[in-house]
């Protein structure tokens, strides 16, 4: 047990450190907008720039093999790589489902061919990646989806809906699981592909949250074509393939956007109660503490996560217990602030220094405790996966697709 | 003894549900939250019309016979529709500090026209992201002059007065103020529910005159008591639709081969939404006969009512998003308004913390009486 | 809406209050004690005299027919009764299960014959009922209890097992479900009786539980027989029967037993934390502000229950609220007491004028949460036949009940 | 950087949880929570003998060449088991007060005569059921007497020497006493967890020593810190137990045909065990790495450990209570050996609402440094 680093991560440490401090000050928005002109940030362009500029300096996928443009780092390095990068404001987000979920998959299933087209420039984030999981009918239920695969010579022809898909209109390609036989089990006819998001007969609308944003998107598919060379795994594999990309996700998704522990914290300190100093208001305090505790426990479990990865072993389903904490965390932190702030907590823009962070997060936290598993699923995935506890009856494992009970009537 | 509303209040519920589902649709509620007006005009003119302005009041001030507990059933039926109109504002805020605070000559004035909808009224006591009271409020009120900022004030854009809470030689005094008169400007702010329009208003020597004696901070407690009884009634509303809502969902949705609801995670959610309910119900029917009878129990009553409701509304309408998956949080579905209206009316008369506390020093004062 | 007393109301408090001051002081347990001399109290001695006492001033039972004993009250005197005799330290719980489960269920199915002999003397305490549902393996699963009936001539014979049986060692009667037919299936296959405690064949053993007390009895039954004239419902019909005693149950249990949130702001109120008094403590106000308004809304509830069958309204299972909410609240409380007082918080002898009052409640009240029906059954009651939500997914419905699956290898 | 234990210290584990398989099953706790003894003496003889009194210790004063990573994973398994031990009040306690606090003659003289089990020792700080600090403790040490009593002191009746917290003119300071000594009176008290024993110390002009230079309350202060830091090995090693009991009769116990551990109530409950537990241990290592490096980060580490040990083994406890049903609350079943221990455990070295106050004002002040 050491959390310092070794000598050769300090060492480590110091060169990322020193890149950084010389790059990373380039690519805030600030910067960026300076250097490009213009009034409005096109964020997509931004985080492109910056990850290109990490490729080239080898600090991008740091896990990765070298031949798709990775580093093969120790995982403590990712660790220490985070811990710097987390200093500085730098663009993100846009590349996290093809780093954390495409990658991989297509690691593992695609032919050295496609890997040495499509890693490289999904590592140098050239080219966008989403994902094509839920449906409108299946959501929690992914392996209820309903997209219709049809095989026509050489090719798949794509008919259906799928939705809340991650940035589906600036994407380049994607990864899709599919039903090419509804008169098999829900589970086995299921087939995965990757696709190209330009081919035709795409037709992609965004989707409004309550936040106002508009992160995820609805993708109809009419008769899209896709090259059974760009299936991965056979054809009713698609379950599989489908659980380790979820998987990956849930470690992709961990990380926790603010408000967390250190803003509230600092927001408590600037504020005064009717009693005096928020800070010296025993209610308050035993929250913050309950907050620390949970947000520094989820930091030292992914660390723990990163050890047991240089020992060789493969994390398993108890990283879901990241999102879940940060998640309903988020939610209440944002909640706790307003109240803190009293009758002006409703104030959008309440002209103050933090102006509306925790009335943005409780309108966005609600998305958090779904997007990406919702907090039921991943409450299940532990009881099941990692506890070994039963799992629920399934009215809907052996039945043929089309015939179980959906609701619609 | 008898811990229930009677059928004739029952029946004016049911009335008051009816007309709101015809009135007010959540489709109004939609056109509001998305489009410019501060409200909808319409349903206003019809509750107006209703008389439901004139629930509370005495006959003598334009009242229509009703009273007080008649006023909480429609509150929890405005709750239900998340209605966008200033019902809350004209009538707990102003028209209740009027009633509680005024002269007689400015209840002659006054309470008829509020009655009748010919005037819009509005409290103004936030100043911005802190708790309000004899030690932090800085409008002040000086030789008939008002000066200073209030914000958020609900309904500040739209109403013609204002009860305004301003600093005076008396310690903290209610005054009144024509919104629409010299040394005052206005200006909408954003919230995080445009379902309910608010204004930063700003005072600049604006003529205005004290409510009654003045040196009535007492006055406004007492007034945020009423309110918290009738504003427990609107969570109540809401809450108790979020639960329906959240049950119809779970019903008709499938997942894994059957309805969402038939898994217990859901299912026990929402047997606490139902518990939570019931507890806030039961402590604002007390609330409601305190209220309406006057009675000495009220700050306890009121205060209890409030906690419980605020706790109610949040887990319901948090939840209700939640039950609802994907969809739950997406601006399309109806799921936020309940959730957006929930914190608003959590914070329009101080946060839970401060009821409590105030529930607390309530019962220390009994306890030692 | 009127939380006063009506005229007639007012002018039955009064009545109740003068009985009430002549009458009940004479058995508290220590003006008992003084009476009878001898140095143990015998605690079911004092109940019956209170309740024979009661009983001969009408004030047992006051909802029930006169014929039986009782006073053919109005539910807003039983409210008021209630509230007046709680201001006495009074014996209490023995006629519980009697007066709240057997008492309706025989009123509503034994012969008029039956009722006359058993009614007067259950309401005047003279013979005391338990229940005989609950098995080792039937517990939340009430349905799923084998206790053996067979006919024999006019008589059934019965062999098995009950568990969790309150006051079965000093009952006279008792209330029992059995199964008449393992081969139907299991809810159809059961049937209802009242027996004698002291019959032949039936063998009691006290349970202790956590805290040290032993309130509840094992029962075994070997070729116990009852008189077909003592079933009650048809045979098959045990499970409805059991069903309309269950919901009596949730009422009669609802009771909240101290320490309450009188107790723990009168303890807060004489404590002093290392920042001053703990009631000047904001976490510690929250608190307690919380469980006032569960305790009071509960009660609330209750006078509105009162309120709905004044009115003609059968109370439904929303009744089920309260135990739910007492007795999570009842164990947090004790909990949080034991924490102000630090790391004295664990004496079970402190000393102080509480006693151990906190320790104790820290150590019945899981029981607390389990008894009567757990929290688990409760929440699923109000889901289920409150709201009407969809049932958990059954498999136990329809095949018959001696080919269910039961986890015994 | 390495956030785990080496694989020495697992095997050091398991052998640690083997020895206590065989020698504290869990009737040798039965045995002592129902019977007379304050605790198992074959246990303690066996613990002795394998030198875990001696784990942390350096080797002049006896120890055996490991370390405080060493004694966490011990810890975790005594938790574990529920063993009726002194190992905490002698090991994290006793013999930590005279590491930081005694002089060199002091840990030459008490030291290896504690880590070879020949003296059994305490701390006494608590003087009934209130908070212990420079302003409430009320036993005084003047003129190398102490006078006043203290309860409840862990280990209190069989301890042959006790560190006791008392008023002199250096403010608090820390004074060994032999407690067969003179002027030493000890009664076993009852607690909320016989398992663990515990007694009534008073003393009458009862000699004693100061620990090092007296004034010691700083060196109590790290003395609590670092026992927060052991304790909540054992509450991990506690709550896992917990977890896995509730795991495994739910699998087993069968309600509605099929296993209670399928219902997502249950279920959903235990994944929640599991979350706890997982913070807690993360926290944990922490405090172990900080603990073994006698870090600057040791103040907030212990306290993060101890706050999200102490929720993660009340929860677990209760709840598996909850999740064994009626068997879970009879004495019969073991669920109620972890539910008091869990309380023990939570107030032993001070409640959870004093650790989160220390919590912050350490944080505190690490932001304005």
């Amino acid at each position: 047990m050491d959390f310092n680093d070794s000598e050769s991560e300090a060492k480590f440490r110091a060169e990322v450190r020193e890149w950084l401090a010389e790059n990373a000050p380039k690519f805030t928005a600030e910067a960026f907008r300076a250097r490009e002109g213009g009034d409005t940030l096109d964020p997509i362009k931004l985080a492109k720039a910056w990850q290109g500029c990490k490729a080239d300096a080898g600090y991008a996928c740091l896990l990765w093999p070298k031949e798709y443009g990775g580093r093969g780092a120790t995982p403590m390095e990712t660790v220490i790589y985070g811990q710097e990068e987390a200093k500085y404001p730098l663009p993100g987000g846009v590349f996290g489902i093809g780093i954390g979920m495409a990658g991989p998959v297509m690691m593992k299933y695609a032919t050295d061919e496609q890997k040495l087209r499509y890693l490289p420039k999904l590592l140098r984030g050239e080219e966008i990646w989403s994902q094509l999981f839920s449906e409108p009918c299946a959501g929690s239920d992914v392996a209820g989806l309903r997209t219709r695969a049809i095989k026509d010579g050489d090719d798949w022809i794509i008919n259906g809906q799928k939705v809340w898909t991650s940035g589906a209109h600036y994407s380049d390609y994607g990864i899709i699981v599919t039903r090419h036989d509804p008169s098999l089990p829900k589970h086995m006819g299921l087939t995965y592909f990757f696709l190209d998001m330009k081919s035709p007969g795409i037709e992609i609308n965004r989707i409004k949250q309550i936040s106002g944003e508009s992160n995820f998107c609805e993708v109809f598919f009419s008769d899209v074509r896709i090259p059974d060379s760009q299936r991965l795994g056979e054809v009713g594999d698609g379950w599989s393939v489908a659980l380790t990309t979820l998987m990956n996700e849930r470690l992709a998704v961990g990380g926790a956007s603010p408000p967390d522990f250190d803003e509230v914290f600092d927001s408590v300190c600037a504020t005064e109660l009717e009693s005096g100093p928020a800070i010296e208001d025993m209610s308050v305090r035993e929250k913050l503490a309950d907050w620390y505790v949970q947000s520094r426990g989820i930091q030292l479990t992914t660390f723990r996560t990163m050890t047991a990865l240089s020992r060789g072993q493969t994390p398993g389903p108890e990283a879901s217990i990241g999102k879940l904490v940060t998640a309903k965390k988020r939610q209440e932190i944002a909640s706790f602030t307003m109240d803190l702030q009293e009758m002006g907590g409703v104030l959008m823009e309440n002209g103050g220094a933090e102006g509306s962070v925790y009335q943005e997060a409780y309108l966005s936290s609600p998305g958090g405790r779904i997007a990406g598993g919702t907090d039921e699923i991943l409450m299940n995935i532990i009881a099941e996966r990692v506890l070994g506890l039963p799992p629920d009856i399934r009215v809907d494992k052996k039945l043929p697709f089309s015939q179980l009970p959906t609701g619609d009537a | 003894m008898n811990f229930d509303f009677s059928e004739e209040q029952k029946e004016l519920r049911e009335h008051a549900g009816r007309f709101l589902k015809e009135q007010c649709d959540i489709s109004v509620v939609r056109r509001v939250l998305e489009g410019d007006d501060a409200y909808d005009e319409n349903l206003w003119k019809g509750i107006v019309e209703m008389g439901w302005t004139a629930t509370a009041l005495p006959e003598e001030y334009g009242g229509i016979g009703y009273g007080y507990l008649e006023l909480c059933v429609i509150a929890e039926e405005i709750g239900r529709a998340v209605a966008p109109t200033p019902f809350s504002s004209s009538v707990y805020l102003a028209t209740e500090a009027i009633v509680k605070g005024g002269s007689d000559e400015q209840k002659q004035e006054y309470l008829p026209k509020l009655a009748a909808g010919e005037l819009i009224g509005t409290l103004a006591l936030s100043e911005g992201p802190r708790v309000a009271n004899p030690n932090t409020i800085e409008v002040t009120f000086e030789n008939g002059k008002l000066n200073g900022t209030k914000t958020p004030v609900p309904d500040g854009d739209v109403a013609n007065i204002a009860v305004v809470a301003a600093k005076d030689g008396n310690g903290v005094s209610l005054v009144l103020v024509d919104l629409s008169g010299a040394g005052v400007s206005r200006e909408t702010v954003a919230t995080i529910d445009p379902t309910r329009s608010h204004a930063k208003v700003s005072f600049k020597d604006a003529p205005a005159v004290v409510l009654g004696e003045g040196g009535n901070w007492d006055v406004l407690q007492q007034v945020l008591d009423r309110a918290a009884v009738l504003i427990a009634f609107e969570q109540i509303g809401g809450a108790d639709t979020c639960m329906r809502m959240a049950r119809e969902y779970s019903i008709g949705r499938y997942a894994f081969g059957r309805p969402i609801g038939s898994f217990q995670a859901l299912k026990h959610r929402m047997a606490e939404m139902y518990v939570k309910n019931e507890l806030a119900r039961s402590n604002a029917y007390y609330g409601a006969w305190a209220l309406s009878t006057d009675a000495a129990e009220l700050p306890v009553a009121a205060a209890s009512a409030r906690i419980s409701a605020t706790d109610a509304y949040h887990f319901a309408s948090k939840e209700n998003i939640q039950i609802h998956g994907g969809m739950g949080f997406t601006w399309e579905a109806d799921c936020h308004f309940y959730y957006r209206r929930a914190k608003l009316l959590s914070l329009c008369l101080g946060s839970a913390r401060v009821w409590k506390d105030r529930l607390i020093s309530n019962l220390e004062a009994q306890r030692s009486a």
